[in-house]
């Protein structure tokens, strides 16, 4: 599937362009600041700490204002950031650098779960419509023409109404073995959203694999496959399916960006089940911005540079491999 | 007497890839005289597009006309540009690298047009080709209805009148009587039904009716010189002998200088009055029909007759060359073994071009030859050492002089796909490109 | 002709697609867990009350015969009523209509007069520094979630500078244009355009970004196609070229991707109208699904459902007069 | 004035709480907000902007406090409620208790903003209309009209109400829920009263609309031929704005001059503003984690009770909520009828928990906590504090999820011994002013709410009930109370209080029950 010819364009591209190397240091640093979260993590995420007169700590370098209540008096006063909380903390107390962490988890498990349930889904339904044609393909299309009619926030937004949030504990590894003392034991998967970013993208992934496998279908190989008696099923799993590959994995690398904006949306919307998600963040802090103004603003950073990091390993991929691809892409919020 | 049209001095042009530079054309002469028609043959890659566009200016980024003097004749344009630009102008001939771009550009359509290879990717598809006939006409139109020194500017057109066109047809930039001058035109080229065709689109049309149009479009300037670049290799063998009768009549009728940019021979040999081989960027052989097939001296000469796949219609006007008769008989081609030469400039070194796949290589052509005057009339000119000497085992370069390493740096410049290296502008701005083509 | 029975066909194919949506929905519906009726009255109510009210509002039938008078009633127009007001979902609907198409065709020319300009610079000035801003600006509007756009914008414009409000409308469009015709007072436009301004640009800017991109990718493909060639060697003025050729050409595929991207819009003036407090048909949807009225909720998605494939309908009518080739295939 | 002599010094009843399960402060209602430049600026207009306004014109078909605010003016109620919760006449000028019920005197010069006159038949009807399945509608209210069977007209200036509970019990009922509907003008009507304009309205009172978009905006202007005192007020503005910034904003920019359910991180910015300021008053809407008694481990008191001593309300009122809360003590709000002055909060007390969570047998529990995001005021955030602090239990982990508000409240009626949510937090207003209503829908066995399976307190609950002696009656109550405060069926936290954003310059004062009367803004 991945031809020398294909790997050498993909390294040309790369050493060519700055982009990509930006797009794969960020990437990866955030990909290290999720799996390394409990021990990088100088908080439990969840550990809320609290002062009589409810203020947050700033981040350092900056300070906040707030209040003291002085003979019934609101008077003003100015707070200094503390040593212990890299960015400040948030309304209730929490670690806003520990929770930047554990979101970017949550972003970064769904976006791939998310993908990977859309890919699972539309690409065998993209193939078998596209490969079998014909009424079949027409039925199927509809069906897809009926999911592409659903904006997906919306959709998921309905659906997320049916399941509920459904949030799946999964247990941490590090915490499991000792190593990040007083760190949450496990990280809690939304399950809901998961499922329902697969739900509403997968169409994307019938729709190119569909015009892969019309491709495919006719080429004289495919034919001489069949004429020496192979079945569909070997004809779609041997020959059809690796073609395919190469633009589902450009359109999948794409959709991770669009899922991980989506997911943020939803808990923005208040629908994902767990609050360690920046989307979520970024909610509880709209309420704060006089005051706190960096709890919705880092989160907001964590998702850009997350979703422009792997937009730029897309557009690399897109460029080196060039699939034709057309697709929501980018964002779907 | 004839006059020369066009005289090119050391033209150079080159293409600034990320690969390095591409010497697409290095110090080339060039005469063309006026009602002749002049051919340039070569293989692909050869640098034969290029030396066109570079006359007709439409060389783009990365590629540059890095130097070279492009002397065009013509009366009003010199008087039109000797105050501005004295330097630029000498008699008649005005130096086309020395005047603004803005007129050069005002030659478009009217002194230069163009007829391309592929009609079908020539025509904006989503115009009607009487709407695309008609802009061309309009250059005309508005050009003659202006004297020259006022023809650069009204070469405008603003975005505000475009934008006002869209509800005041008096705002459009093509007139009514224009479009009428489409249809007369389609009519001349042989097209039926002139008037419903005028309003079809390119995709209804075949291959050859849409060369037909092109070659109405490039009329409808009414040039002083129609270049003509590959005007039937896309086509039909039939096709491609309607399509080089009606150039031949028009020609006749009109008495217009043609530039014909051609691989094929057979072509070269039915059209044109003098012909130039091109290769690496140079003119390696030029001089009469007679003295290129019957006189020639290259041996990259010899080897492009060797591979005409066919010279249709009534080619042996004139005695070909023994070799040239052989593969009609036989029906197969002779190629010329080897690869396109690389262009980079680091990589072409001081020698002979042609030498790696040279037959006769020897050692003298290991540094770069001037032109020989060659037998056969005046006009006849060769850049090999062969005109001066025979060729002599004794100091041949053996078989693997060239060795791996420079043929693998050719290889390495030619496309990972396999296909020609044929520096086109096209295809040097698709080598950057890279990071373009956002599909979504 | 062909453009008549091109259209009949995609009609036809709507509606399928609208009973799709319908159906898809009633199923959604059915495997609901929960009571709607402990969403319609007080908990403490009793049980013989309870199952009046779940009489009264049909949910005792069978999902099949519920499915069976929904279809029916919304042939007529009926979306039934909204559990939670009481009030017909088809008034609940289209009186939110207004805000929403407000806000999206705002955020849509926001898109557009921002973008092609700049997906035209970038496309023509390549590798210049204009092209390289328009790219990164590019890069980043697709990649930011407009909610966190939007708080930004609040924070600095509304919150810091004070130079827009935080949100809501006061006053609808067509009102403000009404008085405007009638009296000559432009206050209330004013006032609109003040209010509109941070949710359009909020929900206009990954628009923008797209079509930023599209364009300039659009117009380099473009530009490196022959017939561009073709054309400069006519001899006709460059505006000509960019405008009436290349950008022409450009826009024919970004407007089937901007069809399909309408419902990201639609997604987007949710967020948006949620950030804004826009009472748009977003908000109303979040308020549906809160309460999980379901008549509303359908109503809502129904109606976004049809009039996404109305609208996509007039997108291929677009494309197929802007790229004749469509008809004939 | 019986009614009003009925009442005991320490007996204060609730009239109307802002919804039954609270009220929305985050997502559910929308923006809008007159600036209208047009307008002048003066006494005679006020714009009160609310988290929510009326979605639906039917006065008899909600129980929503901020409804209430928006038609109390249009539907004028049948008797005034001072601040201190005495009844004082109005539309009813006088009432008795009779052997069967209860009858009204009504003024002979009431009439309806169409001009018709109002009558005892439409008096009698607007109850019918409630509590009678067969007459109107299903309403909201009938819950809180629970005990009157029937209404009658004796005459064009009598009602009769039967009922047969204790005088005191209907008297809350019936002087809470009456606005009086025109019963031929409502019977022309689809039922309930629909419409998205201002034809929609036809009450007695002192006020007409004028100007209606549902959800949007209401506007008020004086009725001419109401019969009471001219009011003072020209045109009154109700607006919606589901955002407390917006609200808040709309306050310090003059846009507004009475702002609703203001979060404490507005607080501030209202402080500083000029012209402007925080009035508050406590409600008697409590917020609490329900516990289910049939599910493990909640099935342990000890747990349950670890649970309380694990929670530091203080803590968390004075962070999540800005101080704007009272910690709770027992299931029912201070104020209600029964309620018990000598309990004390839990209090925080980590040891005694753990010690506690270890004779449950339940060590190492692990719990999860749902809470609904913008239902209640920082819900969120409260749970997510009460979470993390039993979380810091050495022998209990619990996580925290939120989920949507349809699901905690199908757990909340799931019954006592439900696996699926057996742990979330939610909220409840006791919009009767009695005990009942905040004990029996959880505490009697099979009730629809039922959170704890004790038979003891089921059976004290039911005999509370009809206990005719008002002080034996409170003693039953109390002691009730006492009993749940040890069996700590939920986690007790918090009573909210109200926050209103207030022109400085208005003469007038939150109200417990969180109504905002137009004729007490001067």
């Amino acid at each position: 599937m991945i031809s020398d010819r294909v790997a050498s364009n993909l390294k040309a591209e790369f050493r060519r362009n700055l982009l990509p190397k930006i797009g794969l240091v960020v990437l990866t640093a955030i990909l290290l600041m999720a799996l390394f979260a409990p021990v990088l993590a100088t908080h439990n995420p969840n550990t809320t700490g609290y002062f009589d007169d409810g203020t947050s700590y700033p981040p350092m370098g900056t300070t906040a204002e707030s209040y003291e209540v002085v003979d019934g008096e609101r008077q003003s006063i100015e707070v200094e950031p503390s040593s212990e909380h890299l960015l400040g903390t948030n309304n209730v107390g929490q670690d806003v650098f520990s929770r930047l962490l554990y979101g970017a988890r949550t972003s970064l498990l769904v976006g791939t779960l998310g993908t990977g349930i859309a890919v699972i889904m539309g690409v065998p339904f993209g193939l078998i419509s596209g490969y079998f044609g014909g009424r079949i393909d027409d039925a199927m299309m509809r069906v897809a023409d009926v999911m592409l009619a659903f904006p997906s926030l919306v959709l998921a937004l309905a659906l997320v109404g049916v399941f509920g949030s459904m949030t799946v504990s999964i247990p941490d590894p590090f915490v499991a073995a000792g190593l990040a003392e007083g760190m949450p034991s496990s990280t809690p998967l939304p399950g809901t959203v998961t499922l329902v970013v697969g739900l509403v993208t997968w169409v994307w992934f019938a729709r190119v694999a569909r015009g892969e496998a019309m491709a495919i279908r006719n080429e004289e190989y495919v034919t001489a496959a069949r004429s020496l008696g192979a079945s569909d099923a070997t004809i779609l799993f041997k020959h059809v399916l690796p073609n395919s590959l190469t633009p589902v994995i450009v359109l999948a690398t794409i959709q991770v960006a669009s899922v991980i904006l989506l997911e943020s949306s939803l808990s923005f919307l208040g629908f994902s089940g767990t609050t360690l998600s920046w989307g979520y963040e970024i909610q509880q802090g709209q309420e704060y911005l006089r005051q706190n103004w960096w709890i919705s603003t880092i989160p907001g950073v964590g998702i850009v540079l997350a979703v422009i990091s792997i937009n730029l390993l897309g557009d690399w991929l897109r460029d080196s491999l060039d699939p034709n691809i057309e697709g929501e892409g980018g964002g779907a919020a | 007497m004839t006059t020369d049209i066009l005289r090119v001095d050391g033209l150079s042009t080159r293409f600034f890839t990320e690969q390095g530079q591409v010497n697409a054309v290095s110090d080339l002469d060039l005469r063309i005289e006026r009602g002749e028609v002049f051919g340039i043959v070569g293989e692909s890659g050869s640098g034969k597009s290029v030396t066109a566009r570079s006359v007709i200016d439409l060389i783009e980024s990365p590629g540059r006309i890095t130097d070279g003097e492009i002397w065009f004749n013509d009366d009003g344009l010199a008087e039109a540009v000797a105050d501005d630009h004295p330097e630029a102008v000498d008699g008649s001939f005005v130096n086309l690298l020395e005047v603004p771009e803005r007129v050069r550009r005002s030659l478009r359509g009217t002194s230069f047009s163009m007829i391309f290879q592929d009609p079908e990717s020539s025509f904006n598809p989503s115009l009607t080709v009487g709407e695309q006939i008609a802009e061309a006409v309009e250059v005309q139109r508005r050009a003659s209805a202006n004297p020259r020194s006022t023809r650069a500017k009204t070469r405008e057109y603003s975005l505000g009148s475009l934008v006002l066109s869209t509800v005041l047809p008096s705002r459009k930039y093509v007139s009514e009587a224009s479009r009428e001058r489409a249809i007369e035109l389609l009519e001349l080229v042989g097209i039926p039904d002139p008037v419903e065709r005028a309003d079809e689109y390119p995709h209804e049309y075949s291959g050859g009716m849409l060369q037909r149009a092109m070659i109405a479009q490039a009329l409808a300037g009414e040039p002083d010189v129609l270049v003509a670049d590959e005007p039937t290799t896309a086509l039909d063998v039939t096709i491609q002998a309607q399509v080089l009768d009606l150039l031949d009549d028009l020609q006749e009728e009109t008495g217009m200088t043609i530039l014909l940019i051609t691989h094929n021979l057979g072509v070269v040999a039915r059209m044109c009055d003098r012909v130039g081989v091109m290769y690496a960027g140079e003119i390696v052989e030029r001089g009469t029909l007679e003295d290129v097939f019957d006189d020639h001296v290259h041996p990259y000469t010899e080897g492009l007759l060797g591979s005409i796949p066919d010279l249709e219609g009534p080619t042996a006007r004139r005695a070909a060359d023994d070799r040239a008769e052989k593969p009609r008989g036989g029906g197969r081609l002779e190629p010329i073994p080897g690869n396109v030469p690389s262009l980079l400039d680091r990589e072409m070194g001081d020698r002979c071009y042609f030498a790696d796949r040279c037959p006769k290589a020897m050692e003298d052509c290991l540094s770069h030859p001037p032109e020989y005057d060659g037998a056969g009339s005046e006009e006849h000119e060769v850049r090999c050492v062969l005109a001066t000497r025979e060729y002599t085992e004794a100091r041949a370069l053996p078989t693997d002089y060239f060795g791996k390493a420079d043929r693998a740096a050719a290889d390495k410049h030619a496309d990972p796909d396999g296909t020609e290296t044929d520096v086109q502008p096209e295809r040097a701005e698709s080598t950057v490109e890279g990071t373009g083509g956002e599909r979504r | 002709m062909a453009f008549g029975k091109f259209l009949l066909k995609r009609s036809l194919q709507g509606i399928l697609v609208v009973w799709g949506v319908v159906t898809v929905l009633f199923g959604l519906r059915a495997i609901t867990p929960g009571d709607p009726v402990n969403l319609i009255v007080d908990p403490a109510v009793d049980l013989e009350t309870r199952e009046r009210i779940r009489q009264e509002l049909g949910l005792d039938e069978p999902i099949y015969v519920q499915y069976g008078d929904y279809l029916g009633d919304l042939l007529v127009g009926d979306l039934g009523y909204s559990y939670q007001s009481s009030r017909p979902v088809a008034t609940m609907v289209i009186e939110r209509v207004p805000a929403t198409l407000e806000l999206a065709i705002a955020a849509t020319i926001v898109a557009l007069v921002i973008a092609i300009p700049l997906g035209v610079i970038s496309g023509t000035r390549r590798n210049e520094p204009a092209d390289y801003g328009a790219t990164s600006f590019s890069l980043v509007g697709i990649s930011t979630p407009n909610f966190w756009l939007g708080i930004m914008l609040i924070l600095l414009l509304a919150v810091e500078f004070n130079i827009f409000p935080t949100g809501r409308r006061p006053v609808a469009f067509h009102d403000a244009l009404w008085t405007f015709l009638t009296t000559f007072y432009v206050g209330d436009l004013l006032t609109w355009l003040h209010h509109i301004a941070l949710p359009a640009v909020t929900l206009g800017t990954y628009f923008t970004a797209l079509i930023t991109r599209l364009t300039r990718s659009g117009m380099l493909d473009e530009y490196g196609k022959p017939y561009v060639t073709a054309t400069e060697a006519k001899g006709i003025p460059e505006t000509l070229i960019r405008y009436k050729h290349v950008l022409r050409n450009t826009m024919i595929p970004i407007i089937t991707v901007l069809g399909l991207q309408l419902g990201t819009l639609i997604g987007g003036a949710v967020v948006t109208e949620t950030v804004f407090s826009w009472p748009g048909l977003g908000l109303r949807l979040i308020t549906a699904i809160n309460n999980l009225d379901w008549p509303l909720i359908q109503g809502i998605i129904v109606f976004v459902g049809i009039s996404y494939v109305i609208i996509n309908i007039g997108v291929d009518a677009i494309y197929a007069t802007l790229n004749p080739r469509v008809l004939d295939e | 004035m019986e009614g009003a002599d009925n009442l005991n010094a320490g007996r204060r009843s609730v009239l109307k709480a802002a919804g039954i399960i609270g009220t929305t402060t985050g997502l559910g209602a929308i923006a809008g907000c007159l600036d209208d430049p047009n307008e002048g600026e003066g006494t005679e207009e006020i714009v009160i902007t609310q988290g929510e306004i009326i979605e639906n014109p039917d006065p008899n078909d909600h129980i929503t406090g901020p409804y209430f605010n928006v038609l109390d003016p249009v539907y004028e109620p049948l008797f005034n409620v001072t601040p201190e919760f005495e009844f004082e006449p109005r539309v009813v000028e006088d009432w008795e208790d009779t052997d069967d019920g209860a009858e009204l005197t009504l003024r002979d010069d009431v009439v309806f903003h169409n001009g018709d006159e109002m009558t005892a038949e439409d008096v009698a009807y607007t109850f019918n209309r409630m509590i009678d399945p067969e007459v109107g509608i299903e309403s909201d209210q009938a819950a809180g009209l629970g005990s009157i069977d029937n209404a009658e007209a004796v005459d064009d200036t009598t009602v009769l109400l039967e009922h047969e509970v204790a005088p005191s019990l209907a008297e809350y009922e019936y002087a809470n829920y009456g606005r009086v509907v025109n019963q031929a003008w409502i019977e022309e009507r689809e039922q309930p009263v629909a419409g998205d304009s201002a034809d929609a309205f036809n009450g007695t009172g002192p006020y007409e609309v004028v100007e209606y978009e549902p959800d949007v905006q209401v506007v008020l202007e004086p009725f001419d031929d109401y019969w009471g005192e001219e009011t003072t007020l020209e045109r009154v503005v109700f607006n919606a704005d589901g955002e407390s910034s917006g609200r808040a904003n709309a306050l310090e920019t003059g846009e507004s001059d009475i702002v609703d359910n203001i979060i404490p991180e507005d607080v501030p910015g209202i402080d500083d503003a000029d012209g402007v300021e925080i009035r508050e008053e406590t409600s008697l809407r409590n917020v609490f984690l329900v516990m289910k008694s049939g599910v493990e481990p909640f099935d342990s008191t000890e747990f349950r009770r670890a649970m309380n001593y694990a929670v530091d309300n203080e803590g968390i009122i004075s962070n999540a909520l800005g101080g704007y809360g009272a910690p709770m003590s027992q299931p029912i709000p201070e104020g209600v009828f029964g309620y018990n002055p000598d309990l004390d909060p839990y209090q925080q007390d980590v040891e005694q928990a753990e010690q506690l969570v270890e004779e449950s047998g339940y060590a190492g529990a692990e719990i999860t906590l749902y809470s609904p995001e913008g239902r209640y005021l920082n819900d969120a955030d409260v749970a997510q504090m009460a979470a993390d602090q039993i979380d810091q239990l050495e022998n209990v982990s619990c996580e925290f999820n939120t989920a949507p508000f349809p699901d905690i409240s199908d757990a909340n009626s799931a019954g006592y011994d439900d696996e699926e949510m057996p742990f979330f937090l939610i909220g409840w207003g006791v919009i009767t002013g009695d005990s009942d209503y905040g004990l029996a829908p959880f505490f009697t066995e099979d009730a629809a709410l039922e959170t704890l399976r004790n038979q003891e307190i089921s059976e004290m609950i039911l005999e509370s009930q009809t206990i005719e002696d008002e002080s034996e009656r409170e003693q039953q109550l109390q002691e009730i109370n006492a009993q749940l405060r040890e069996e700590a069926p939920w986690v007790f936290l918090h009573s909210q209080d109200s926050v209103y954003g207030v022109r400085e310059d208005l003469e007038w004062e939150p109200r417990t029950d969180e109504s905002i009367y137009l004729w007490e803004i001067n």
